[in-house]
């Protein structure tokens, strides 16, 4: 059984990893002063929450704004990525490796690399310090990544249940609906997670782009940060870590099932 | 949250040109003017890193105009200035030239001269403001931004005073000029750094040494001068060569913001902090950051104090607005609200003497914070800020010579 | 050469997963073809992985020879394994995969090479060495398999269900390797199968496992002649039962007493007789019968009779069944020979 | 309706938005990078930008600090990464909390985990206090330099912790796909525990793996605000060095800004590059 024991050394360990990063901020948010080289803060205190939800503050309209923006992000991407999905999923073409390479393309080069250039063309198109423009700029990385899930969600697929609903009456629509969508919809959730996530994590598109009119979280987050306020970073950390927690609970059935193997349909 | 969502949708979609036209704003009255104000909005773009600052703009500003002019006040947070500078400059390039997507920017020094040169800036009008007669502009410290003639295009907001602060409880007696605080670095290895240019407060030390050791600041006044910095800056790099080893880290790496500074003073790595608002320090111990034994001082051989300016960018569709925010932002009861050490502690940038009799008790009756060395003690030894040019080159000499 | 004994082997799962084990015991004697035969959820995977190591039995024991191996990991136990699937590794070569085990016991490439190619040649794959799994058809991947288990020389190999992944023609082929493979080889051979007909064409003796526990172990004659049980008749096609007593050689029952030979357990018992050994026609034990139905069914026509309220069902040639018709009544002959006593 | 047809209008939305987005921004920031700039009348183009750069010592600092902080955090995060799929491959007591903070971590934006990486190992950090309670050191400066460091090991740290449960997920993924038959064989072939892992698990699972890591190294050769956050002084990360550089109001040096990404978006693409080529993906048109 020495086995055993070095696993759950191993998942204590593991475990403590994942957690570690996470204690300090929790502790950091409830602090009044904390100074080196006390191991507990001294004086407890609500103080750092409350001025977090305080209107003034202007966390709560940034969570909304963050929270908008990666819902419009992931929505838009899914009505782009599900027919690119389907096509790259179902049907062999020529040019498809090209096509396929193209659509990765996004997730292998980092935003700085293509930043600069999308910002001259924003601010020709007006774009620049907008909300839509901030989305806009959020599909790029978001895309590789609803498409490619969905091309593995779309390989498993079987056009022949859509041709067995038309043969029954069904109009394209209610194919669609009816028989396509439940069909692929536990590997869209897995998508629209991670395309979700990957818009809710974005920092450096949003500053570019957003031209700091779009104050999402993590901007004001790194702007809390640079003024030494630990406490109210690490309140607002804690309210940047809820949503994305709270979808991952809502999807956990999905995502922990047999669809996490689209995971691996980042594979193409 | 989803009413803000869609204001902002809104407002970002409807960036509507209404008052841009700046030269037509001149020549208008301030009633005139007051009246296209009306029902704007104004995106401010400042340093978002002080909850109180914070507090203030969108909390007492905020309110007031919309009470009183019907403005809304969107305020920006931002880490940097120059990051607004570089957009305004881009918005130029890519001629976007009436629907900027800056009104107001909290700025002064390089950016300033930055913003001044490329006329990024809309200039020519603070006579129009109202209380624009509160304001000294015989005082060349007002004046001059950083040396750079403000010639009208940008206005004053606060003043400041480069001040240090120490733990009373650890360093009772701390040096009190220049030269004895490089003695005391070499005495006490390991308990003094600053931050890497082009950190703001970073440079501004630097500046203190380099003044130091340019035996006062007379020689430096004025335009840039290659063979004065030339001999004086060799005696710089060599006086923070000579206290590298003594630093922080043995001066292998220095801290690259304030808040890093900030960070290590609080936790005790460090002896001395300082800024260039002494209000900061205050507000930290006030917060619990710093410990309730923080005081602060400034140097007897002078510290440098400069002003802070909001200024509108040449293509902000909003000038009108944007004058009735800077107007209010002079007023004496909105200097006196910001003055109050509760509220921000920041040192009012008109002449109190100017202001009715209310305020002037207002401000008589401010009691600064314990942690906070008094602005008027501080201003018994000041510096002159120097022009930016030689701030850019203290700064880019630092990281070949000393910080490589 | 190695005889190998399974002793009480307990396996139990905590959760819903392979079949648990009841107490097994077994003795596979050296050198011969046993067919582990059961129907899915009996315990055959399960007591294939306790014999090759990759699962830990609860108690009892594995003997190869007169050694235990039941604490031995997989590698060191002599015992190869083939799987349903022929689980080729993708990233090898045929040869590469033929080759696997003799790798990971570091012979010289040579060696290995060349027990290889002569391991392909008895395999027939000789031509696809340098394939890929992927390019090989269902029947070259699970000969490629058995070639992977066989290079080995393995004291004892376990085949899992290794013609199901097959269609029927190439069952046929890969039947008759492996019978020619292990008599040529004189391995000691287990093969699982859910098959009845395929544990009675390969195996020289059948181990039948019912849920989780042995039921008989026997050569294939045996358990169409003298099933254990009920269960066991009826896995092998049995459907004639009829409840009585035994007394002396007489079994009394709805139909009459019917002869039986000497020798069978005395008492209440379940007759059986297997629907091909009813005969159509005079013989001893003749009773009457109406036809209920007739189904041909290609090689064999089934009738079912009614005898006395009693429902039996006969195998007959499409030429003995010519000219019988629902509702005809004919004589119905039971052999004593072919009577068989289950307990009831 | 043709297929053709079919599958072109299909693909169409993704490959607007994308040749719109990503190319014309891709496109803008090489054209800048030779310094063409009609609009403040530069119409030659030419190497001035990347002559600059590449001359300037403190550029090839930030490139190789850059590709160190991808190559230990890659070379880390998916040792760990294999290591911990294959224990939660597994079922045991706690598996399913695991399995939980491993998906959480996903979820939690770098930002945040850089700034608790911070708290937790800066020299007055969470373990800085416990080795002063512990009487290992007296003082926040005796504490190992973990942040704002040359070595750059908090950021590596920070990426460790945040890409490693990425690549264990998508490992899981795969060892679920693959089973654990593979493996039995092997076993039963002779091989040991560790021969199984070697010559058949890891061969196996080594394409994933290798994608994973792929999209790890551009990630964190690429990302701006972990070294912001948890870098030094000098030399910068690269993406740092960039957009100083952008940011910076002398006009001459955006043109290094674009040609410093244009540097990054070659490191970008060689990789992807290595990636089709080792998933087979452009030569083949039918896959």
């Amino acid at each position: 059984m020495r086995a055993d024991r070095m696993r759950t050394l191993a998942a204590l360990a593991l475990a403590g990893f994942l957690i570690l990063p996470i204690l300090p901020l929790a502790i950091w948010s409830l602090a009044h002063g904390w100074r080196f080289p006390d191991l507990v803060p001294q004086t407890w205190t609500l103080k750092a929450w409350s001025l977090a939800v305080d209107a003034r503050s202007g966390v709560l309209h940034s969570l909304a704004v963050t929270a908008g923006i990666a819902l419009a992000t992931t929505l838009l991407a899914a009505l782009i990525g599900l027919p690119a999905g389907r096509a790259l999923g179902l049907y062999r073409f020529r040019g498809k490796g090209l096509v396929t390479l193209l659509l990765l393309a996004p997730a292998f080069l980092p935003g700085i690399a293509i930043v600069f250039g999308l910002h001259g063309v924003f601010l020709r198109l007006g774009l620049v310090g907008t909300v839509p423009g901030v989305i806009l700029a959020h599909l790029i990385p978001v895309l590789p990544y609803m498409v490619l899930v969905m091309a593995a969600v779309f390989s498993r697929f079987d056009p022949e249940f859509e041709a067995q609903a038309r043969s029954l009456g069904a109009t394209p629509w209610q194919t669609f609906s009816r028989v396509t969508l439940p069909a692929v919809l536990p590997g869209l959730m897995t998508a629209a997670l991670f395309a979700f996530l990957v818009s809710w994590s974005q920092y450096l598109l949003t500053l570019a782009i957003g031209g700091g009119r779009v104050q999402t979280l993590p901007l004001l987050l790194f702007s809390f940060s640079s003024a030494g306020r630990n406490d109210l970073t690490s309140a607002i950390a804690l309210l940047y870590i809820l949503p994305g927690l709270l979808v991952l609970l809502v999807t956990a059935r999905q995502v922990t099932g047999r669809s996490l193997a689209l995971v691996g349909g980042l594979r193409p | 949250m989803l009413r803000s969502l869609a204001t902002l949708l809104l407002l970002s979609t409807a960036a509507s040109a209404e008052t841009a036209d700046g030269e037509a704003l001149k020549r208008m009255t301030w009633d005139q003017i007051v009246e296209q104000a009306r029902g704007g909005t104004v995106n401010w773009f400042m340093w978002g890193g002080s909850d109180t600052i914070n507090a203030y703009v969108s909390g007492y500003v905020a309110d007031r105009l919309k009470a009183d002019y019907d403005i809304t006040l969107n305020r920006v947070p931002i880490s940097d200035a120059a990051d607004v500078v570089n957009q305004v400059l881009s918005e130029k390039e890519a001629g976007v030239t009436d629907a900027g997507s800056v009104d107001l920017i909290w700025i002064n020094g390089e950016n300033f001269r930055s913003m001044k040169q490329a006329d990024l800036a809309f200039c020519g009008y603070t006579g129009l403001l109202p209380n624009d007669s509160l304001i000294n502009w015989d005082n060349p410290a007002i004046a001059n931004d950083f040396g750079v003639p403000v010639e009208g295009c940008e206005v004053p907001w606060n003043t400041v005073q480069f001040a240090f602060a120490h733990d009373s409880a650890k360093v009772p007696a701390p040096p009190q000029d220049m030269a004895s605080l490089i003695a005391w670095i070499k005495a006490h290895p390991g308990r003094f750094t600053y931050p890497a240019p082009p950190d703001f407060t970073g440079s501004a030390f630097l500046r203190h040494v380099f003044i130091h050791a340019a035996g006062g600041p007379d020689r430096l006044l004025g335009p840039f001068d290659p063979a004065t910095f030339d001999a004086t800056a060799a005696r710089t790099w060599a006086i923070l060569n000579e206290i590298e080893p003594f630093l922080w880290r043995g001066g292998a790496t220095y801290p690259t913001t304030v808040t890093q500074l900030n960070e290590l003073f609080a936790n005790g790595e460090i002896d001395f902090s300082f800024n260039y608002d002494p209000a900061q320090f205050g507000l930290a111990v006030q917060a619990g950051t710093w410990p309730e034994t923080t005081r602060s001082f400034g140097l007897t051989d002078g510290t440098i104090g400069n002003t802070n300016y909001t200024l509108i960018p040449f293509n902000s569709p909003n000038k009108a607005a944007a004058m009735v925010v800077q107007n209010l932002l002079l007023s004496g009861e909105a200097q006196l609200e910001k003055a109050k050490p509760e509220v921000w502690g920041a040192a009012p940038a008109i002449e109190i003497s100017r202001t009715p009799p209310e305020i002037q008790e207002g401000f008589a009756a401010i009691k600064t914070h314990p942690s906070v060395v008094p602005a008027a003690e501080l201003a018994k030894a000041a510096l002159p800020e120097l022009q930016a040019d030689w701030l850019i080159a203290i700064e880019k000499g630092w990281a070949a010579n000393v910080g490589n | 050469m190695t005889t190998l004994v399974l002793d009480d082997l307990r396996k139990s799962y905590s959760r819903a997963g392979p079949a648990a084990l009841h107490g097994l015991s077994l003795t596979v004697a050296s050198g011969s073809l046993t067919a582990l035969l059961g129907p899915s959820g009996s315990g055959k995977t399960t007591t294939m992985k306790l014999i090759a190591g990759l699962i830990a039995a609860d108690s009892g024991d594995i003997r190869l020879g007169d050694r235990s191996i039941r604490d031995l990991p997989p590698e060191r136990r002599g015992v190869a394994m083939v799987f349903q699937n022929p689980l080729l590794f993708p990233h090898l070569t045929v040869a590469g995969n033929v080759g696997f085990g003799l790798r990971m016991r570091g012979l010289p490439p040579t060696r290995i090479d060349a027990s290889v190619a002569e391991m392909l040649d008895r395999v027939r794959l000789g031509d696809l060495a340098q394939r890929k799994p992927a390019q090989l058809s269902g029947g070259q991947a699970q000969r490629a398999a058995l070639a992977r288990a066989l290079i080995l020389r393995p004291e004892v190999l376990l085949l899992d269900e290794p013609l199901s992944s097959l269609d029927p023609a190439l069952r046929d082929e890969m039947r008759l390797l492996i019978r020619t493979l292990q008599r040529e080889t004189g391995i000691t051979t287990i093969v699982v199968t859910h098959d009845q007909a395929e544990a009675v064409a390969l195996a020289d003796r059948i181990a039948l496992l019912l849920e989780g526990r042995l039921v008989q172990d026997d050569t294939p004659q045996a358990f169409y002649a003298r099933p254990a049980t009920t269960a066991v008749a009826r896995f092998f096609g049995g459907v004639n039962f009829i409840p009585g007593t035994v007394r002396d050689a007489v079994f009394d029952c709805a139909i009459g007493p019917l002869a039986l030979p000497q020798g069978l357990p005395q008492g209440p018992g379940l007759l059986t007789i297997r629907p091909e050994s009813l005969r159509l026609g005079p013989g001893p034990n003749l009773r009457a019968a109406q036809i209920v139905a007739v189904d041909f069914l290609g090689s064999l026509t089934r009738i079912d009779l009614a005898l006395d309220g009693v429902a039996l069902q006969a195998m007959v040639t499409p030429d003995t069944a010519r000219g019988l018709s629902v509702g005809a009544r004919i004589s119905v002959s039971f052999p004593p020979e072919a009577l068989w006593i289950l307990p009831h | 309706m043709t297929d053709r047809t079919r599958i072109a209008l299909l693909l169409a939305p993704a490959l607007l938005v994308l040749a719109g987005l990503f190319l014309t921004g891709l496109g803008l920031t090489l054209l800048r990078s030779f310094r063409y700039l009609p609009g403040l009348g530069l119409t030659e183009p030419d190497l001035a930008a990347y002559a600059a750069v590449l001359t300037a010592p403190g550029f090839l600092r930030s490139l190789a600090l850059s590709l160190w902080i991808a190559t230990a955090s890659t070379v880390i995060a998916a040792v760990l990464a294999l290591a911990a799929a294959l224990l939660l491959r597994q079922t045991f007591p706690g598996r399913t909390l695991i399995a939980f903070l491993v998906q959480l971590n996903l979820t939690i934006p770098h930002i945040v985990g850089a700034i608790g990486i911070l708290y937790l190992v800066s020299q007055s950090g969470s373990f800085a206090r416990l080795a002063h309670a512990a009487g290992l050191i007296s003082a926040p400066a005796e504490f190992p330099i973990l942040t704002h460091d040359p070595y750059a090991i908090g950021i590596i740290l920070l990426y460790v912790w945040k890409e490693l449960p990425f690549i264990t997920l998508i490992l899981l993924a795969n060892l679920q796909t693959l089973g654990e038959d593979h493996e039995a064989v092997a076993r039963s072939l002779g091989a040991s525990r560790w021969q199984a892992f070697r010559h058949v698990l890891l061969p196996m699972v080594l394409p994933g793996l290798a994608t994973a890591s792929a999209l790890v190294f551009a990630f964190a050769f690429g990302a701006y605000e972990v070294p912001l956050v948890l870098g030094a002084h000098a030399p910068k990360a690269l993406p740092v060095l960039a957009w100083q550089a952008w940011t910076d109001t002398d006009l001459a040096s955006r043109s290094e800004a674009m040609a410093m990404a244009v540097v990054i978006a070659v490191v970008g693409l060689a990789l992807l590059a290595l990636v089709a080529r080792g998933l087979r993906l452009g030569g083949q048109d039918a896959r």
